[in-house]
C-alpha cells in the first residue's frame, strides 16, 4: 500500500517543487535541472515505447492468427514494422570510398569519378593535392550495396588509385543519404506524411462548407470574420474592393486592409482572452497534480 | 539594490571626465553586474579613447595562457557574459588605420559566481505565490461549506448524453487523448477525463475503444481505465487492450484512428487532450460517420477547427476545469473558484495598468517585466 | 425551386473533395494567369530594381530555408531573372546556412541553365558566414576581411567581378530575401541607412507589418511581400517582357484565389439552403 | 535516373494515391497504406528515439568511450566490465571500449535507467506497480516545467500586453487599444465559472463570446491558405513523377487504381441485389 500509493505521490511532489524551483535559482545544481530532467523523461519514453511496440504486435498478430476482418492489412503492418527495425539496427548500407593516393595518372582518375558524379574545379584541385600521410578524401557518393561499391574501386584501381571502402558509423547512419533507412524516410514516410497533411485543404473546404451558417449571431461573426480573411488575402480580395481609393478616409474598407485590422485587433482581444484561460488552467492543474489534490491517474486504490 | 546602481554610474562618470580632461593613458574597469538574475554579467568601462580610434577587447580565462578576442563588442562601455566560478581578466588594445599596437592596459582579475534568487524573476514568483494562495484559500473554504456553484458548460452535459446514445445503438465509444505525451499537462488532463468517460462506459457497459500515440499514455490509461472498472464494480467487463498504442507519428497515428472511425463507426467520439495539424482530420471523419463529437483541448491553434467540426468544443480553461464539473469534488470545485478569483484579479491588474498608462506614469506597466 | 435548395444544403462532401482537387490542380498544369493586379510595395520595389544602373553591382542576401521556400524562392527566381535580364552583376551572400541552398539551386535553374552567365564574371556566391548582423557590419568596412573565400573556396582576389569591392560602400543595391531573424530589418538598420544605399527587401507575409515602416520613411524601395507579392513580380516581369510567363508563386496564386473563392462559394450555397430549409421548417 | 530513385518514385506515388482514396471511401488500398504508415513510422520513431536519445544520452553518459581502458579508476575498472558484456551482445550498437560521443561520465543517470526499467516492469503483473514510479517522476516533472513557461509567456506577457494608453495617442491607435483592451477583458468574463452568467454579467460575457468568434473566424480563414499549398505541393510532386523520366508512374498509377476501386464497386452492387 504504502510502495504503491504514497511514494508515487511524494515522487510527483518532490520532482514537481524542484523543477518548479529550478526556475528561480540559477546557481548549480538547479540551473541544470531542467535539460537532465527532460532527457531523462525522454530516456524514460523510449524504453516505454518498448511496451508500445509489443502492445501493436500483439493486436496485429492476433488479428493475423484468428483471421479477423482485414487480417491481411495486419501482415503488412507487421512487415512494415520489422523491415524498418532491420534498417534501423541490421541492414545499414551507406558504403562510400576514400581516396587516399591518386597515384601517377590524376587525370585518368579524374575523368573515372566524373563518370560517378559531378565534380567541380573544387573537388578537382583537391584531388590533385591529396596528402601522403592524412586519411585521404571522402568521395562523396554513397552505395547502398558494398559490391556496387567495390565495382567502383576496382574501376578507380586499375586507374592508378589507392581507395579504401568504409561505412557509415552506425548512429550516423539515420541522417547520411543512401542508407536504406534513409530510404524508408525519403520513399515511404515523407510522401505519407506530407500526403495526410494535404488532406486538411479538402477538410477545411468540407468543415466550412457545413458549419459557417447564419444559425445565431455567434455563427454570423464566425462566418463574417472568416470570409473577409480568407477574400482579403487573394489577390482577388484587392481586385473587389481597389475601386475604393486609398487615401481616403474610407480605405480601411479596401478587403486587404480590413482583413489586417480584423487579424490585429479584435482576433488578437479574442485570442489574449483565451491564452490568459489556458496559462490560468495549466498552472491551476500542475498545483492540483502537484500537492495531490489531482491523483486519479496514479490510481485511487 | 537600485540606488547603488546610480551611485556607480556617478562615480564612473567622474573618471569619464577625469581622464578625458587630462588625456590619461587607457584604462578598463570590469564591475560584476549584482542586479543581474544568472550572476554571469559584467559590465565593461574602457576610458581614455573615444570610440573613433579602432580597439578590440581580449579575455584570459585564470589558467589559460592565451587570449581570447571577443570579436562582437564595438562599444566602449557594454555588458559581457562571463562563465561562473573562473578567475577572469579583460585586456584592451588600440590600433591605429594599419592595424599596428598603440597601448594595452589590462583590467583587474575578478569571478562571477550564480546567485541564489533570480531576481529579474520576482514579479512571476509573487504572481505565482498569489494563484497558489488564492487557489488554496478556496479549496479549504470548499472543504467546509459543501456546495459551490458553478456555471453549466454545454460539452460537459453532453458527456453522458453521448455515452448513452452509443450504448442505445449498441456502437462503441472512441477517446483520443490527444497526440503528445505524458509531459504535456493537457495529456494529464486528457487521462484525467478519459478516468470519467470510462465510469459511464462501466455503468452503461459500452464499447470503449482508446487508441494512444504514446507508450507512456497508454500505460497511464490502462491505469485510470482499470481503476474506473473497478470502482463501479465491473472488474469483468474490462479488457486491457481497450487502451492500445498505435504509432508515435502524428500523422500515421490520425491514418490509423481514421481507419479506426470508418471501420468500427463509433457513436461517439471525444477528442480531449494537446493536437496538432491533424485535428480536423480527425474530426472530419468523424463527421462523416456521423457521431457526436466532442472536443476539448487547450491547443489554440487547434480550438476554431474544433469549433468548426465538432458538436461541442470544450474551450482551453473549460477543458481544464473538465475533472472538477465531471467529479463534483468540493475541493477540485474549490480550485476552480480560487482560479476565477485569479482572472478578477487579472482584470483588476489591466483596468488599473490602463489607466496609470494612460496618464504616462510607465512603472506600472514595468513591474510586469 | 426549394427542393433543388434544400439538396443543395446536403451535397455529399465528396463532390466539395473532387471540386476542390479540380479548382487546385489545373492552374498547376494550365495556368490561368489570373489577373494579378499588382500592388504598390511590389512596384516600388520593381521599379527601384529596374532603375539600377548596368554598371552598378548588386548584393543579393539569402536569408531564408527550406520551410519559407515557397513564398521566398520564386522572389529570388524573379529578381534574378530581372537582374541579368537588364545585365546587372550580382553578389550574393548567405546570413542563414539554408540560405546556401537555396542560393545554388537557384542560381543552377536562372544563371547556369537560363542565363548561361560566367561564375565570377557576371554572378558570384559568397556562401554563408555566421554571425548574423556582425557579417553585415563586417562588410560596412571590408569584404575581403569576412569573405576571404567564395563558397567553392576561391580566393577573393583571383575572383574578377570581386575586385575593385573594397565594401558595401562599392555596391549599387541591396536586396535582402529575408523569413526573419537576421533578415531586412537588420540589413537596414546597420547597411542600408547608414551608409544610404537603395535597399528593397523580399519577406513572408507575416513580417510585412514589422517592415512597413521602413518603407513608410524611406529607408527601403518596397516589399515583395509574401507568395502573393511574388506573384504580383511574376506577373510584372511578364507585363515587362522580361519573362515570357509566369512562375511558381503565380500558378500557386491562382490556385489559391480560386480555392479561396470556392470555399466561400461553398458557404454561401450552404447558407442559401439552410434558409430555404427553414423557410419551410416555419411554414408547417 | 538510378534505379533506387525511379522506384522511390513509383513508391511514392502509389502512396500518395492511396492515401488520396481515403477521400473517395475506405478502399484495400487506403487500408494497405494505412497498415504500413502504422507499422513502419513505430518501428522508425522507435529506431530514432534509440539512436539519439537512449544510445548517446544514456549509455553515452554511463559509458563514455575511453581510448585506453587500462587507465581508469578502480571502480570503472568494474563498471566498464559490465559494458564489455553489453559489447559481447552486440558489437553494432555497443563498440569497442565505450559510446563513442564526447559525453562526460554522469552516473546520476543509473537512477534514469532504473527508471527506464520500472517501466518495462509493466510487463511483469507481479511488479506491475513500480511502473508508477516512473509515471509519477514522469507527471511531476511535467507539472513542474510547465506552470513557469505558460505563467509568464501566456498570462504575465499577455497582460503586459493588454496594458495600452488610451489617451495621448492618435485617434486610430486609441481605437485599436480600446478595441485590444475591451476584447480582452470580456473575453475573460466568458471564462468565469463560480458566477451564473445572468443580468449585466451576462451581457458582458456574450460581447466577450462575440470577440472569441471573430478570432476563430480569423484564424480558421488564415489557415486555409496554409493548407492550400500543401495540396499543391503534392500536385507538383505527382506532376513531376508522371514525367518519361520516371516511366510516367503518376499516370499508369492513377488509371490502375482508379480502375481496381471502380470493379470493386461494381462487385459489391453485385453482391447486394
Amino acid at each position: 500500500m504504502f510502495l504503491k500509493r504514497y511514494i508515487p505521490l511524494a515522487i510527483v511532489f518532490v520532482v514537481g517543487v524542484t523543477m518548479l524551483a529550478s526556475w528561480f535559482i540559477p546557481h548549480s545544481p538547479f540551473d541544470a535541472f531542467e535539460i537532465h530532467a527532460t532527457q531523462w523523461f525522454d530516456i524514460i519514453a523510449s524504453f516505454a515505447m518498448i511496451l508500445g511496440a509489443l502492445n501493436l504486435l500483439k493486436i496485429q498478430s492476433s488479428k493475423l492468427i484468428h483471421r479477423k476482418r482485414d487480417w491481411q492489412y495486419s501482415l503488412a503492418a507487421i512487415l512494415g514494422f520489422f523491415l524498418t527495425l532491420t534498417f534501423g539496427f541490421i541492414l545499414k548500407g551507406g558504403h562510400f570510398l576514400v581516396l587516399k593516393d591518386v597515384g601517377n595518372n590524376p587525370t585518368a582518375v579524374v575523368n573515372e569519378l566524373s563518370q560517378e558524379l559531378q565534380i567541380d574545379n573544387k573537388i578537382a584541385n583537391n584531388i590533385y593535392a591529396i596528402p601522403e600521410t592524412g586519411d585521404g578524401i571522402k568521395i562523396k557518393k554513397q552505395y547502398y550495396t558494398q559490391n556496387k561499391a567495390i565495382e567502383f574501386k576496382n574501376r578507380l584501381e586499375t586507374a592508378g588509385a589507392v581507395v579504401e571502402v568504409k561505412e557509415v558509423i552506425w548512429g550516423g547512419h539515420l541522417q547520411q543519404n543512401n542508407t536504406y533507412f534513409a530510404w524508408i524516410f525519403k520513399n515511404v514516410f515523407t510522401p505519407l506524411s506530407a500526403t495526410m497533411f494535404a488532406l486538411l485543404a479538402f477538410f477545411v473546404a468540407s468543415a466550412s462548407y457545413r458549419a459557417f451558417k447564419v444559425r445565431n449571431l455567434e455563427a454570423t461573426i464566425l462566418l463574417v470574420a472568416g470570409i473577409i480573411i480568407m477574400i482579403g488575402r487573394v489577390p482577388l480580395g484587392v481586385f473587389i474592393t481597389n475601386w475604393i481609393p486609398r487615401t481616403s478616409f474610407f480605405s480601411f474598407l479596401r478587403l486587404e486592409i480590413l482583413q489586417e485590422w480584423i487579424y490585429q485587433y479584435p482576433n488578437a482581444a479574442g485570442a489574449r482572452a483565451i491564452m490568459i484561460g489556458i496559462g490560468l488552467g495549466i498552472v491551476g492543474t500542475s498545483l492540483r497534480v502537484i500537492l495531490g489534490i489531482e491523483k486519479s491517474f496514479l490510481g485511487e486504490k | 539594490m537600485k540606488n547603488r546602481g546610480i551611485w556607480l554610474k556617478i562615480f564612473l562618470l567622474f573618471i569619464l571626465i577625469f581622464n578625458f580632461a587630462i588625456g590619461g593613458e587607457i584604462n578598463i574597469n570590469v564591475e560584476v553586474d549584482k542586479s543581474d538574475a544568472e550572476g554571469q554579467l559584467v559590465n565593461m568601462l574602457i576610458t581614455g579613447i573615444d570610440n573613433t580610434t579602432n580597439f578590440k577587447v581580449f579575455k584570459k580565462l585564470g589558467d589559460e595562457s592565451q587570449w581570447i578576442e571577443l570579436k562582437s563588442i564595438n562599444k566602449l562601455s557594454s555588458k559581457i557574459y562571463i562563465k561562473n566560478d573562473i578567475l577572469t581578466s579583460l585586456k584592451v588594445v588600440t590600433y591605429d588605420d594599419n592595424e599596428k599596437i598603440i597601448e594595452e592596459a589590462i583590467s583587474e582579475l575578478f569571478i562571477t559566481k550564480a546567485q541564489w534568487f533570480n531576481t529579474s524573476r520576482l514579479a512571476k514568483f509573487i504572481f505565482l505565490l498569489v494563484t497558489s494562495f488564492l487557489i488554496l484559500f478556496y479549496i479549504e473554504k470548499a472543504k467546509k461549506k459543501k456546495e459551490i456553484y458553478l456555471r453549466p458548460i454545454a460539452g460537459l452535459k453532453a458527456f453522458e448524453e453521448a455515452v448513452g446514445r452509443a450504448t442505445e445503438m449498441g456502437k462503441s465509444v472512441l477517446f483520443v487523448p490527444g497526440i503528445m505525451d505524458l509531459d504535456q499537462v493537457e495529456t494529464i488532463s486528457g487521462i484525467i477525463i478519459l478516468g470519467y468517460v470510462s465510469k459511464m462506459t462501466a455503468r452503461y457497459e459500452t464499447d470503449l475503444n482508446v487508441p494512444v500515440a504514446r507508450s507512456i499514455v497508454m500505460e497511464a490509461g490502462k491505469e485510470i481505465v482499470r481503476e474506473s472498472y473497478m470502482s463501479e464494480g465491473r472488474p469483468d467487463q474490462f479488457n486491457s487492450d481497450m487502451v492500445h498504442y498505435l504509432t508515435d507519428d502524428q500523422f500515421a497515428y490520425a491514418a490509423g484512428v481514421n481507419g479506426i472511425m470508418l471501420r468500427e463507426k463509433p457513436a461517439a467520439v471525444f477528442m480531449q487532450g494537446k493536437f496538432y495539424a491533424e485535428s480536423l482530420i480527425l474530426a472530419e471523419t468523424g463527421n462523416s460517420i456521423g457521431a457526436i463529437q466532442i472536443a476539448g483541448t487547450g491547443s489554440q491553434a487547434q480550438l476554431p477547427f474544433f469549433i468548426t467540426a465538432c458538436d461541442y468544443t470544450l474551450i482551453g480553461e473549460e477543458f481544464f476545469a473538465a475533472s472538477a464539473y465531471l467529479s463534483q469534488d468540493p475541493k477540485l470545485l474549490g480550485s476552480i473558484k480560487g482560479q476565477d478569483m485569479v482572472k478578477a484579479a487579472i482584470m483588476i491588474i489591466i483596468v488599473v495598468g490602463v489607466v496609470f498608462e494612460s496618464f504616462g506614469a510607465e512603472f506600472f506597466k514595468k513591474l510586469l517585466g | 425551386m426549394s427542393k433543388f435548395l434544400e439538396n443543395l444544403g446536403s451535397i455529399d462532401r465528396r463532390y466539395i473533395f473532387l471540386i476542390i482537387a479540380i479548382v487546385v490542380f489545373l492552374p498547376l498544369i494550365f495556368p490561368l494567369g489570373l489577373p494579378v493586379e499588382p500592388t504598390n510595395l511590389t512596384i516600388d520595389s520593381f521599379n527601384a530594381i529596374d532603375k539600377i544602373p548596368k554598371d552598378e553591382k548588386v548584393l543579393i542576401s539569402f536569408d531564408y530555408g527550406p520551410s519559407t521556400k515557397p513564398e521566398i524562392h520564386p522572389m529570388a527566381i524573379a529578381i534574378l531573372r530581372h537582374l541579368f535580364t537588364n545585365g546587372n552583376r550580382v553578389i550574393i551572400i548567405c546570413l542563414w546556412p539554408d540560405g546556401l541552398f537555396m542560393a545554388r539551386q537557384a542560381l543552377q535553374q536562372v544563371a547556369v541553365e537560363e542565363f548561361d552567365l560566367t561564375y565570377g564574371v557576371d554572378y558570384v556566391n559568397l556562401g554563408y558566414r555566421p554571425g548574423n548582423e556582425a557579417v553585415i557590419k563586417g562588410i560596412t568596412r571590408s569584404f575581403p576581411a569576412n569573405f576571404a573565400v567564395d563558397s567553392r573556396a576561391i580566393e577573393i582576389k583571383e575572383i574578377p567581378l570581386m575586385n575593385g569591392v573594397q565594401s558595401l560602400k562599392d555596391i549599387g543595391f541591396i536586396f535582402s530575401l529575408s523569413a526573419g531573424y537576421p533578415g531586412s530589418v537588420e540589413w537596414v538598420q546597420y547597411a542600408s541607412n547608414p551608409l544610404k544605399i537603395k535597399t528593397s527587401t523580399g519577406v513572408t507575409s507575416i513580417q510585412v507589418n514589422e517592415i512597413l515602416p521602413y518603407v513608410t520613411s524611406g529607408l527601403l524601395q518596397g516589399i515583395i511581400a509574401g507568395m502573393p507579392g511574388a506573384a504580383e513580380y511574376e506577373q510584372l516581369l511578364v507585363n515587362n517582357d522580361i519573362h515570357p510567363v509566369i512562375g511558381k508563386a503565380g500558378k500557386s496564386m491562382d490556385a489559391q484565389s480560386i480555392a479561396h473563392l470556392v470555399i466561400v462559394l461553398f458557404i454561401v450555397i450552404g447558407n442559401i439552403s439552410y434558409f430555404a430549409k427553414r423557410k419551410k421548417e416555419k411554414k408547417y | 535516373m538510378s534505379f533506387g530513385s525511379i522506384f522511390g518514385a513509383w513508391v511514392t506515388v502509389f502512396l500518395t494515391l492511396a492515401i488520396l482514396s481515403y477521400l473517395y471511401k475506405d478502399n484495400p488500398f487506403y487500408k494497405v497504406a494505412e497498415h504500413i504508415y502504422v507499422g513502419v513510422s513505430a518501428a522508425y520513431w522507435g529506431t530514432i528515439a534509440f539512436w539519439n536519445q537512449v544510445w548517446p544520452n544514456l549509455f553515452g553518459r554511463l559509458w563514455p568511450h575511453v581510448n585506453d581502458p587500462s587507465t581508469l579508476s578502480k571502480f570503472n575498472q568494474f563498471w566498464y566490465k559490465i559494458y564489455n558484456g553489453l559489447h559481447w551482445f552486440s558489437h553494432n550498437v555497443f563498440p569497442e571500449n565505450g559510446i563513442p560521443g564526447n559525453q562526460q561520465q554522469n552516473l546520476w543517470y543509473i537512477i534514469a535507467f532504473f527508471f527506464g526499467l520500472f517501466m518495462l516492469a509493466r510487463l511483469i503483473p507481479k511488479i506491475s506497480w513500480l511502473g508508477r514510479w516512473s509515471l509519477a517522476y514522469v507527471v511531476g516533472m511535467a507539472a513542474g516545467l510547465r506552470i513557469y513557461g505558460f505563467m509568464s509567456s501566456n498570462v504575465i506577457a499577455q497582460i503586459h500586453g493588454s496594458i495600452l494608453p488610451l489617451w495621448g495617442e492618435s485617434l486610430g491607435t486609441i481605437i485599436n487599444n480600446l478595441v485590444l483592451i475591451v476584447g480582452t477583458i470580456t473575453g475573460l468574463f466568458y471564462f468565469f465559472f463560480s458566477v451564473e452568467h445572468k443580468g449585466i454579467f451576462g451581457k458582458i460575457s456574450r460581447v466577450g463570446i462575440y470577440f472569441l468568434m471573430i478570432s476563430f473566424g480569423a484564424s480558421f480563414g488564415f489557415a486555409v491558405m496554409g493548407r492550400i499549398s500543401l495540396l499543391i505541393g503534392r500536385f507538383n510532386k505527382l506532376i513531376e513523377y508522371s514525367h518519361k523520366q520516371y516511366s510516367y508512374a503518376t499516370l499508369i498509377l492513377l488509371v490502375v487504381m482508379v480502375a481496381t476501386l471502380l470493379i470493386l464497386n461494381l462487385k459489391k452492387t453485385e453482391e447486394v441485389t
